[in-house]
């Protein structure tokens, strides 16, 4: 119980001092990792954004930095500017401070391949057939890539997460109900 | 050997009043099984019961949106059911899609692949309403309308063409084998 | 000259080497088993001869000593354990004898087991008990060195000690046949009740008992001298070790209760009583039930079939110790008539093992499986078997572990009572291990054209299963013969039951009632709806579908749980114990050549000069 | 002859009917504790008549369909053995050994028939029963040698005459021990909690029971059903007296008295196990091997020593 107390206290003190401790911890990070910005987005949730060639590099300073866990690997579409963007969301239990790192690769198929970090992270194997089943990231050095994830053998190598997939014309075309549905959206029957 | 239609009414008596379910959540409607099965709805009055193994169960619950992935489970589980054998859909998603009409990996007619005794709309239908469906397959097992069973071996066919025109033919054999190669390649790395 | 004693011993050593200096395949296996049958014949008419007087006898005169045989109730029924499961092991070796050496050695050692069953001399029974040992050790030799020099470590450790209590005996008696030393000690038992000088001091006894007691441990298997038994039961032709186990090991039963025929008067005025046993049975009784124990947990844990049933022949013998042991009148009938169930059955489970790995070559569960459908006869020879040694009712297994458990508890032993409740959950336990890794589950693909067992081996199962039954339906053609030893009704009932005033068991009865209960679940059966057949892959896997090709039975390490719960006694091996005190000696050994006969002839000459000096000393 | 048939019967259909019963007031019972109503009483009937009727059956070969009937059989026999009050027809034999191995055949038929099947939890479910059995043996045995060397008899039939003259064999301290660790194994032999991980439902489908479906199954509910009753009979008469009623002229009525007093008696049992069996969460199956080779085995070992001495 006074633990607890002790703990709240803290944290109010921190946010007094505009989060003092997590721009450390940025700082901290940062001087060992030049090439990546960094900044405190709030209480206990910091970010960073690295070069794609270089994020092998960074978890492994992370690691050394007491981030144990890596939570999940995400991917974002971002259509118009033609990129990926990756995000690493690791979680420090020593800081209990959740980092985002975020890097950016093209969206073409053949060019959005990445380094895999699955030696530093063992857990990063799962995540990173989950980004290549959707997306179709490539992650180099990853020998399960091939491996069937979620995805359904119909469905394999379409990746359907991607913004440009015809979802419409796809679901028209495996459910065989044709007529049901308008193009344009306003006038459909179910 | 023994004519037993003279004890088919007892027979069908206790069918209706010993549903066994299967417990085999596909989707968010998993969720109403709680409060049905405790002491809130308490469907054990009527003699209803969860039960892991579909070889003694009667009743086939399919709680929400279903995934040709899970379809297929679905059907294996479903057909190792004995005979008389009752499917219950639960909410929209499986009677037309719901909110996943235009998704790529939620079917949107279950009663093409499998025979559905009882549909309940809502989107998640509330426990009395499914209450209200379980009531309503009683009536049905009664008056000897549930007969999904019997629809689905006469229309063995037309079930067959629609489950492969979704997976493909040889869909069983296909997703059996589906990760032998990566288990065989791990077996004899660890040796 | 030519006595019926004589053939029945010699037969089989005859037809060994004429089987050998023949080795035309065909006529040497039908010479295996003429020799085999001849001693069976012989003891079955043997039964007649016994009916009419209580004995027979024979003696010859070879090189200054005089042999004796004799042929009685107690050793009439061991005799007749190794006639029956020897023949029937070497019907099986019919099928899996691969050369003439094999019928040689296994021949020998069943001359030489029974040689140790007839004899009445102590040199006649040392001398056959060593050519059994060299006989099965050969039989060992030829599949697997290491085995086998354990197992010729450990015998020749017991046969010694059995010498130089021979040796003991005959310093202070004189004399070297039964009745003579029975006589003695008997005389002598009497002498110190009545307070005066005996012949035999406290400490002579306790050596005589614990080196007898050694060298029958040894080859009965008794823990904690059990661990070459695993090894040399596995590693040999498996219809051999039919006899092996089923037989061989009943030598070292036999030698328990010689013990009591010798020496028991002896140690009981020497020790007394422990409740209604005798002090020194019990210590036989709880190294039994030990023996139950350890070697029932550590059946359940092996990965390879033939080693399960070593363990479980080690668990069994277990149960006849602790029935020797009590040695009330009722207890060791109990445990000979468990002698005679568990050469039944575990014979019968040996021959069955031999089939599996004659047909399939394979010896580890791992690589087995479903093959109930490819071997139908052996699976229902196995199902007797199984239900035999689990101990399911009208069977013999549980005739003689009810009498067993009805004899210890009733003495008022419950730690034993204890041990051997163990023992019976155990059994199932491996049991169950053996069926579903073996029998049941998906079929490796490489066993699809797996045949059925072959004639010789199938007869030889057909007996041994077909005795299982009879003894069990009717356990009173057994208690018959066994009362007979102590010439009262120490078992009473008729044929069909067992009644020993309080308790009572009933074969027949039971058999009835089963059949009832059986035709009235039959019945609701037939009363439902037809069955349709589904193949092994149609099983429900959470819907998943299931493919021959990849096998979901689990076949190793099937009772992990239990070696967790384990884990702190599994640490602990005799095993490895005594190899490390092998070792030990090995260093020893090592330093002595170093230091002591280093070569040097002036070394050699200062010890002679020290020896003489001593004897000097000494005043010689 | 006939007489023999006619009580046998009469035997069976009312363990079959009380089994029944006791399967309905466990539901029950379990239902209120949970603050539920619970089905009716006879709903196990229901759902034995519901499996029994079944229109298709499915079969993995001939041990699979041969162990279930043996199972059913064998419990049959079991409870022939059994003595019920004044009615027993086997009663003379019925010996405490016969009686304990026959009460746990009928698991090796269920075990062949769910082994047969080939479905890896089934496997599982047979290594967690025969553990759990193995676990039991210990207690059980001890406290099965501390009534026969209490009594000086095997014969479960004496053993009841017995009490009648010396009291109840739970008033006696090393028999009171007995029972207690008996009544703990009965807790695993009726596979209630916390001793159920060999059913373990949600973790692997039901264990041995994964593949019986339709009339397999029915004969697996009359089968429990019967076991049931056996075993709660079998309690109340080598523990808590038995029931001999001498108190009426007629011998029918004296029959039904003594049936009665063995109700009373099997409910008793039949309560204590469920309410254990609620208020509990299931051990794994080495904690479980490793409690009963603690407490219950100490308690059993030192009620057998008492006995002995």
């Amino acid at each position: 119980m006074a633990n607890g107390q002790e703990e709240k206290g803290e944290v109010k003190e921190m946010t007094g001092a505009k989060w003092e401790r997590e721009q450390a911890l940025v700082q901290k990070i940062l001087e060992k990792a030049p090439y990546a910005e960094g900044r405190v987005r709030r209480e206990r949730r910091i970010e960073f954004k690295v070069p794609a060639d270089r994020i092998r590099d960074f978890l492994m300073t992370l690691k050394e930095n007491n981030f144990e866990l890596m939570l999940q690997i995400t991917v974002v579409d971002w259509l118009k500017e033609g990129e990926y963007e990756l995000v690493y969301q690791m979680w420090s239990i020593t800081h209990r401070t959740h980092a985002m790192v975020k890097t950016r690769i093209p969206r073409e198929l053949d060019k959005a391949r990445m380094p895999t970090v699955k030696d530093i992270y063992p857990v990063a194997e799962t995540y990173e057939r989950d980004a290549h089943d959707f997306y179709g990231v490539y992650f180099e050095g990853n020998e399960k890539m091939e491996m069937p994830w979620i995805l359904d053998d119909a469905e394999q190598g379409l990746f359907p997460h991607r913004k440009d997939f015809d979802m419409l014309a796809y679901v028209k075309k495996k459910y065989k109900i044709l007529d049901r549905f308008d193009e344009n959206k306003d006038n459909y029957v179910i | 050997m023994v004519d037993w239609r003279l004890f088919e009414p007892l027979f069908e008596f206790a069918r209706k009043r010993s549903l066994w379910i299967v417990a085999f959540c596909t989707g968010c409607g998993g969720i109403e099984m709680p409060p049905l099965m405790t002491s809130r709805y308490d469907l054990e009055r009527f003699g209803m019961m969860p039960n892991p193994a579909p070889r003694m169960a009667d009743l086939f619950l399919i709680t929400g949106y279903v995934t040709p992935k899970t379809l297929k489970r679905i059907i294996i589980t479903y057909e190792m059911q004995p005979d008389p054998k009752y499917v219950l859909a639960h909410g929209s998603c499986p009677l037309n899609g719901g909110i996943y009409w235009d998704a790529y990996n939620a079917i949107k007619h279950l009663d093409r692949y499998i025979p559905v005794d009882v549909v309940i709309a809502g989107c998640m239908p509330r426990p009395e309403a499914v209450m209200d469906g379980i009531k309503k397959l009683m009536e049905m097992i009664e008056n000897g309308t549930a007969d999904g069973w019997k629809r689905y071996r006469e229309n063995y066919e037309w079930y067959k063409k629609n489950q492969d025109e979704l997976f493909g033919e040889g869909w069983r054999e296909r997703e059996a084998r589906r990760w032998i190669p990566w288990l065989m390649d791990k077996k004899k790395k660890e040796k | 000259m030519i006595n019926e004693l004589m053939i029945i011993i010699f037969a089989p050593l005859l037809a060994g080497v004429l089987a050998w200096l023949l080795d035309i395949k065909g006529i040497r296996e039908a010479i295996g088993v003429i020799g085999a049958a001849i001693p069976l014949a012989y003891l079955i008419q043997a039964y007649q001869t016994l009916s009419t007087q209580p004995s027979i006898q024979y003696s010859i005169a070879l090189a200054g000593f005089k042999f004796e045989f004799l042929l009685y109730q107690i050793n009439w029924i061991f005799a007749m354990i190794a006639g029956v499961v020897g023949f029937a092991a070497v019907l099986g070796m019919v099928s899996t004898a691969k050369d003439s050496y094999e019928w040689l050695f296994a021949l020998i050692s069943l001359t030489g087991v029974l040689g140790v069953f007839l004899a009445d001399d102590l040199a006649g029974f040392f001398i056959f008990w060593e050519v059994m040992t060299f006989a099965s050790f050969m039989m060992v030799l030829k599949y697997n060195r290491k085995a086998s020099l354990k197992y010729f470590l450990l015998s020749v450790f017991g046969a010694y000690a059995m010498l130089i209590a021979i040796g003991i005996i005959y310093a202070k008696v004189g004399a070297l046949d039964f009745a003579t030393i029975q006589q003695v000690l008997y005389q002598d038992a009497m002498r110190g009740a009545f307070g005066t000088d005996t012949l035999f001091s406290r400490n002579e006894m306790i050596l005589v008992f614990g080196l007898f007691l050694i060298a029958f441990g040894v080859k009965a298997g008794m823990f904690p001298l059990h661990v070459w038994a695993p090894d040399a039961y596995s590693e040999t032709n498996q219809s051999y070790t039919a006899m092996f186990s089923g037989v061989l090991s009943k030598a070292g039963v036999y030698g328990m209760l010689v013990i009591y025929i010798l020496l028991g008067t002896r140690l009981m005025y020497e020790f007394g009583k422990f409740g209604a046993a005798p002090k020194f049975g019990y210590i036989i009784a709880l190294l039994g039930g030990l023996t139950i124990i350890v070697g029932g947990l550590l059946a359940a844990l092996q990965e390879d079939i033939r080693k399960l049933f070593a363990y479980s022949s080690i668990s069994q013998i277990g149960y006849i110790l602790v029935g020797i042991g009590v040695g009330t009148a009722l207890s060791i009938e109990a445990a000979i008539y468990h002698a005679v169930s568990h050469a039944l059955f575990k014979g019968l489970f040996f021959l069955i093992v031999a089939t599996i790995i004659y047909r399939t070559g394979k010896t580890e569960f791992k690589d087995m499986g479903g093959l109930a459908e490819k071997m139908p006869i052996t699976f229902a020879m196995a199902f007797v078997a199984i239900l035999s040694l689990a101990g399911i009712p009208p069977l013999v297994g549980f005739a003689s572990k009810w009498l067993l458990f009805e004899a210890v508890i009733h003495e008022n032993m419950p730690i034993l009572g204890g041990m051997i409740f163990f023992g019976s959950a155990i059994g199932f336990v491996y049991l169950i291990r053996f069926t579903y890794a073996v029998w049941f589950g998906q079929r490796p693909t490489d066993l699809d054209d797996t045949k059925d067992a072959p004639l010789p081996l199938a007869i030889a199962m057909g007996i041994l299963a077909l005795l299982n039954v009879v003894f069990g339906i009717a356990p009173g053609l057994v208690a018959k013969e066994l009362n007979k030893i102590f010439g009262k009704e120490v078992i009473g009932g008729t044929i069909y039951e067992l009644n020993l005033g309080f308790g009572r068991y009933n074969g027949l009865l039971i058999t009835i009632w089963l059949v009832v209960g059986l035709v009235i679940a039959a019945i609701i059966y037939f009363l439902g709806a037809k069955v349709r057949k589904v193949p092994v892959t149609d099983t429900y896997q959470a819907g998943n579908p299931v493919t021959m090709e990849y096998n979901l039975t689990i076949r190793r390490n099937f009772f992990l749980p239990l070696k967790e719960t384990l884990a702190f006694w599994l640490r602990i091996s005799f095993d490895r114990l005594y190899q490390d005190i092998g070792k030990w000696i090995e260093d020893l050994a090592e330093t002595m050549r170093h230091y002591i006969y280093n070569g040097s002839v002036q070394a050699y000459a200062w010890y002679l000069a020290i020896v003489l000096l001593i004897l000097a000393l000494w005043g010689v | 002859m006939l007489m023999i048939a006619v009580k046998a019967f009469l035997i069976l259909l009312y363990a079959t009917f009380m089994g029944f019963m006791f399967m309905g007031i466990i539901r029950i019972v379990t239902a209120r504790i949970h603050r539920r109503v619970g089905p009716p009483i006879y709903q196990p009937i229901l759902d034995t008549i519901k499996l029994l009727s079944k229109k298709s059956n499915i079969t993995h070969g001939l041990i699979y369909d041969f162990g279930v009937i043996y199972a059913l059989g064998a419990t049959i026999l079991a409870l022939m053995f059994i003595p019920l009050g004044g009615v027993s027809i086997l009663r003379a034999y019925g010996d405490l050994i016969l009686i304990t191995f026959l009460l746990e055949i009928p698991m090796l038929g269920i075990m062949f028939a769910a082994m047969s099947s080939g479905n890896p939890w089934a496997g599982l479910g047979a290594q967690r029963a025969l553990l759990t059995l193995l676990a039991i043996q210990v207690p059980l045995g001890f406290a099965i040698v501390a009534l026969a060397e209490f009594y000086g008899t095997f014969s479960t039939y004496e053993i009841v005459m017995a009490q009648q003259t010396v009291g109840w064999s739970i008033t006696h301290l090393p028999l009171l021990l007995a029972a207690i660790a008996y009544d703990i194994v009965l807790q695993a032999m009726f596979g209630k909690e916390p001793f159920d991980i060999m059913i373990a439902p949600g973790e692997i489908s039901l264990g041995p029971m994964v593949e019986f479906g339709g009339k397999h199954m029915g004969i697996l509910q009359i089968q429990h059903a019967i076991a049931l009753f056996a075993e709660t009979l079998f309690f109340s008469n080598i523990f808590l007296g038995g029931a001999v009623v001498t108190a009426f002229a007629s011998p029918i009525l004296n029959t039904i008295a003594s049936l009665a007093v063995l109700l009373i008696k099997q409910l008793a049992v039949l309560m204590i196990a469920i309410f254990i069996g609620v208020i509990f969460p299931r051990f794994t199956i080495d904690q479980a091997a490793r409690f009963y080779w603690k407490w219950p085995t100490i308690i059993a070992a030192a009620g057998a020593i008492l006995a002995a001495l």
